[in-house]
């Protein structure tokens, strides 16, 4: 679960990371109280989850409260769907720094990537000077120690007072990171500001999804989703995501469902959604179909290849699911694995056309959904 | 021979009296696997399947013999009973649990590593060698998967390991060992680390690996490939070609990994390195006919 | 640094482990503020740090108020020098089990050890029935895991409701004994009441010496040594130890102090006391001086054969302090190491004779001791 | 040869630019041994008698190789200072420092044998082969006591190593090398650890330990004498036979050492073994002729 900002900082100003005066606003009434906090100017911060804000236009500064009012009215309309404004203090710059705490797979170990020059740049900085990333690894037992701290920084070129910051910022981020079974935590830019202090300019924080139980602070919630059919399969635990196709689809498990997209776009077809009722779900092809034809649907196309997710019990779900949601596009099933032949004649049974090979039920799905075929 | 797993290794089993534990120990014993213990605390006397349980591992070893582990065991208690088989002194687990915590997959990865034994998993269906014994989920009725023969497997996707495997076997081939490495971001046992002993089994002629968008798994095998640690022929198909960008890991993924996770970036690497890139499922077969030079 | 029992229980309170209602009784005065605390019949407990106590009759029953007060009046004699008793309610005991947690110096782990049957007799039976001693190692950095408890708790034979409370008592000393850097938490008896709870009969805690300045809760304190002389040295960071015979040790390092012991011991001598000042404490030869000449002697034994403590140093220092100490019984000096000429010189200016074979030294200084020599 | 380091070892200083750090870098330089940096952070770029000096071992090694690593640090900075040395390869490490806490003695302990390294220490003099190198706080000055020669030498206790190994000397004998393994009651490599090297060496042709009540180091010894892992002559002194019995530890001491650590125990084990235990310093000497057979 990737974080807002402002819930970002909120963590880091829990472990003593110092983050610019701010106010997170819901509302534009609140304004006033933003300023009292803030001061002018002050930056003001669209509190979206997409990457890129600045070069969107959804981080702007404002010089008087006029221009306050007017960036909020715009960021605040309708249309955006921004349902709320981090508003900082605007920080006298020096220097930005790169700090991220992340998990490397290969290794078995977590690891601190930083950069002497931060900033919205620093993944093409990465790319073509790759030796002014500074790395090193952290064992998860024996944790972070100093000795680690004190190369990072001596890498980067910290020392003196802002060093002090600095092993502070360091080992904050570290134990924040343990405390909230984080995947991500990062800090770019980390502004090192002309008075000689350490702000963490943005914050991004990503929780590991497996760990969402024992981190009871944080739960889903419609804003975290672009669409509300998105966050209804996420709250039903069906792996779901939104396209602008005509193409349903209903498979199971991830790798065969990433095929069988790949598979779609190949042929010439758009797929509308991507939607997973394998696994833990195999037994919910009703409520699977009901976030399907939230939909502008051609067809639906169904495709799975289960062990323990028996092909019977998915028939017979899919059957139930027809019969009481009425779908009025054609539906072409795929049905597979274990007790397929009961699954077969369930599907015949309620006059589908059971196919067995995942190609030629695409090639089927899509032509349907051309006018080709029906 | 084979990999990981054959005819002859003991394997005991954690979580053995739940409902998946007890179902699929009877299979795995009825295709072969030699089972010599289970284990549930509290169950210590009781027998599933004839296989005796209990209390502790500590305490089935006091009687039996174990190479392997096998955890029927939720992800939240998955780090204690991979610690408590390794503790043990057992080097082979599979564990199957889909949703251990990502700080605990990297503690049991590196607990691993320290002490030289080989975890698979987790959200993995577990490895099979078709004919001689299978650890996990492997159903023993799908004939024109699980057929016996001298193709290796290893699969990031559970779902996709049927729908390609099925493609091996269309093509005339059939398998020696199929290694679930799982679906986790953080594997406990990566791709390449399982390349020495397919090639080291004179049982396997080739490798397929089913690779998915993400991570640098493939690229590690392309890695091995170029190094001549692995010199066999291999086959992958990778799912994901066509999806769009998804969410981005902030910059630290994509300046972690250097670039890699795209299929496009698998494909080159791989084809680099000598290995053949099924661009759909149903040319697995084929691609292993040529690999192979079988007309 | 050993604890007394209460501060034990203590320790074992906060991380949830039950031990018994108790009072901490410093006056015969408050007789009744523990009677009220623990009820009657109670139990009596001299807080000492000597083993053995129940043996030693400083463990005794009080079925009445009167019987209470005859007790403590007894055992708060002066001569007694005892300075605290632990009244505590008396348990209902069905079956004690022993626990402890110490360290393996050897697997570089931590180790519990336990045992079905507790008790004062554990010793024996661990030297008789050895297989009877559950053992189960904790890697430090990995921590104490689950099923490591429930390996313990089978083998132990508990199981049920009990074996609940006994994983959190398992979980509670292993907290405590790392959060106070322990080297032995040990509760011997572990109650199993007739009511079927788990109860912490007695206490022992030892607290690693080189932690102390990391643990500021314990500090050194007079009660903790058995003579005045033994805390000064304490405080002094000199090691000091007090024996009954007539021979002043003052000498450098454990290993050639000991060593000098077992030869005066070996000569028919007697040791007045143990004290090193070498080391750290190598220019501190007047205040070594100063706590040996608390001991009525018969002769002072020098001995050192120092590397970083140079000889020349100690020599002066020993000079310097029989200059202004003025002890009246002879001293025999054997300093040798760095710088010995230098030092030889020093002492022979000082009209002393220094002699450089440690076994020629102690002979004489052991027939000095015995009025062969002077 | 000889046994840890030689004239061979590239040796980095950690504390090097302290008070004792460049006093004794000064003298393991003078006795041949070959400090190539040196370590303190925020002193880059100074040097210390010739050694240059980085802000960390990462940013020494860059420019330098090192095989080994002496310490001059603090106690509560040893274990960081060691965790350091480790991550950057190296496997051979000296602590001096006296008063390292016991829980971190362990971490160190422990963090050392997963990764194969060697950390000698705490509360020691440190090591010397004479005539080649030195790490720690051996002086070059006292000849009578440091002397080359073919007898290996282990010892618990600083104070008794001079007064022991002069009687070495005194016997005819020199020292090829010696090791403090340090008077902590969890040191960091063990008696018995150290007794593969010594027999490995061709240079040593017996070994005197100095060993001291308490603990079981020297009843390990016996055992590998036992077990044949050692088979050069022994002789061991060890202090403390007539000490009254100390503070107890409580029962769990006892019960977990299975009544180890008195001075006649170890006295018998060794003897069994086929030691010669001297009951005084001035009888390892002696004794040394004795088991070489010398006349």
């Amino acid at each position: 679960m990737k974080l807002f900002e402002f819930q970002a900082k909120e963590l880091f100003q829990a472990v003593g990371i110092p983050t610019p005066k701010g106010y997170v606003l819901e509302s534009a009434d609140d304004i006033g109280t933003a300023i009292e906090k803030t001061g002018l100017p002050c930056i003001v911060k669209a509190q979206v989850l997409t990457g890129g804000r600045g070069k969107a236009g959804l981080i702007r500064k404002a010089d008087t409260r006029a221009q306050l009012e007017s960036h909020v009215q715009d960021l605040f309309a309708p249309t955006r769907k921004i349902k709320r404004l981090l508003i900082e203090e605007a920080i006298d710059i020096d220097r930005e720094i790169y700090l991220s705490l992340t998990v490397d797979p290969v290794k078995a170990k977590l690891i601190f990537l930083a950069c002497a020059e931060g900033g919205v740049d620093i993944e093409e900085l990465a790319a073509k000077h790759p030796e002014k990333i500074i790395t090193r690894s952290v064992d998860i037992d024996q944790g972070l120690m100093d000795y680690q701290i004190t190369n990072l920084l001596f890498d980067l070129g910290i020392v003196g007072d802002i060093a002090k910051q600095a092993r502070s910022v360091i080992s904050g981020l570290y134990k924040t990171f343990r405390a909230h079974d984080a995947e991500l935590a990062e800090i770019n830019p980390l502004f090192i500001t002309k008075q000689g202090a350490l702000v963490a300019g943005d914050g991004k924080f990503i929780i590991d999804d497996n760990s969402l139980t024992r981190q009871p602070k944080f739960q889903l919630a419609r804003e975290y989703f672009d669409s509300c059919i998105e966050f209804e399969a996420a709250t039903e635990g069906i792996p779901y995501l939104q396209f602008d196709g005509d193409i349903g689809l209903l498979c199971a498990g991830a790798g065969l469902t990433t095929t069988v997209y790949d598979l779609i776009n190949d042929a010439g077809g758009k797929v509308a959604n991507y939607l997973e009722f394998g696994g833990a779900n195999y037994k919910r092809a009703m409520k699977a179909m009901e976030l399907c034809l939230k939909n502008n649907l051609k067809v639906i196309l169904v495709v799975t290849f289960g062990t323990i997710a028996r092909a019977d019990v998915m028939a017979q779900g899919l059957v139930e699911a027809i019969q009481a949601l009425k779908p009025t596009v054609p539906i072409v099933p795929c049905i597979r694995g274990t007790n397929e032949e009961e699954a077969t004649r369930i599907l015949k049974e309620a006059g589908l056309e059971p196919l067995f090979d995942t190609e030629e039920a695409v090639l089927k799905a899509v032509a349907i959904a051309a006018g080709r075929s029906k | 021979m084979s990999v990981f797993i054959d005819k002859t290794t003991l394997v005991e089993v954690q979580g053995v009296t739940g409902k998946e534990g007890s179902f699929w120990t009877k299979h795995m014993v009825d295709l072969g696997t030699k089972v010599t213990f289970g284990v549930t605390p509290g169950k210590e006397g009781q027998s599933v399947e004839g296989v005796p349980v209990y209390h502790t591992v500590a305490r089935g070893l006091r009687e039996h013999k174990a190479d392997a582990a096998m955890l029927f065991v939720p992800p939240r208690f998955t780090k204690d009973a991979v610690y408590e088989a390794l503790d043990g002194g057992i080097r082979k687990i599979v564990t199957i649990a889909d949703g251990i915590p990502l700080h605990e997959m990297i503690q049991i990865r590196q607990a691993a590593k320290s002490c030289g034994a080989m975890v698979i998993g987790g959200n993995t269906s577990g490895v099979i060698s078709p004919g001689q014994a299978m650890m996990g989920f492997f159903p023993y009725w799908i004939e024109r998967v699980y057929k016996p023969g001298r193709i290796g497997v290893m699969t990031r996707s559970g779902s996709l390991t049927n729908e390609v495997t099925a493609e091996v076997v269309k093509g005339g081939f059939g398998v020696s060992s199929l290694i679930g490495i799982g679906g986790d971001s953080v594997p406990l046992t990566r791709f390449a680390e399982m390349l020495p002993a397919f090639q080291a089994d004179p049982d396997t002629d080739a490798v397929v690996i089913i690779g998915e968008l993400g991570g640098s798994m493939e690229e590690e095998v392309a890695e091995a490939m170029e190094a001549k640690i692995f010199t066999k022929p291999l086959v992958a198909f990778i799912g994901g070609r066509t999806a769009p960008e998804g969410k981005r890991m902030g910059h630290a993924g994509a300046i972690a990994t250097g670039g890699t996770g795209t299929v496009a970036g698998k494909h080159k690497a791989l084809t680099r390195a000598g290995a053949l890139v099924a661009s759909k499922p149903s040319l697995v077969g084929p691609l292993l006919r040529e690999a192979l030079h079988i007309k």
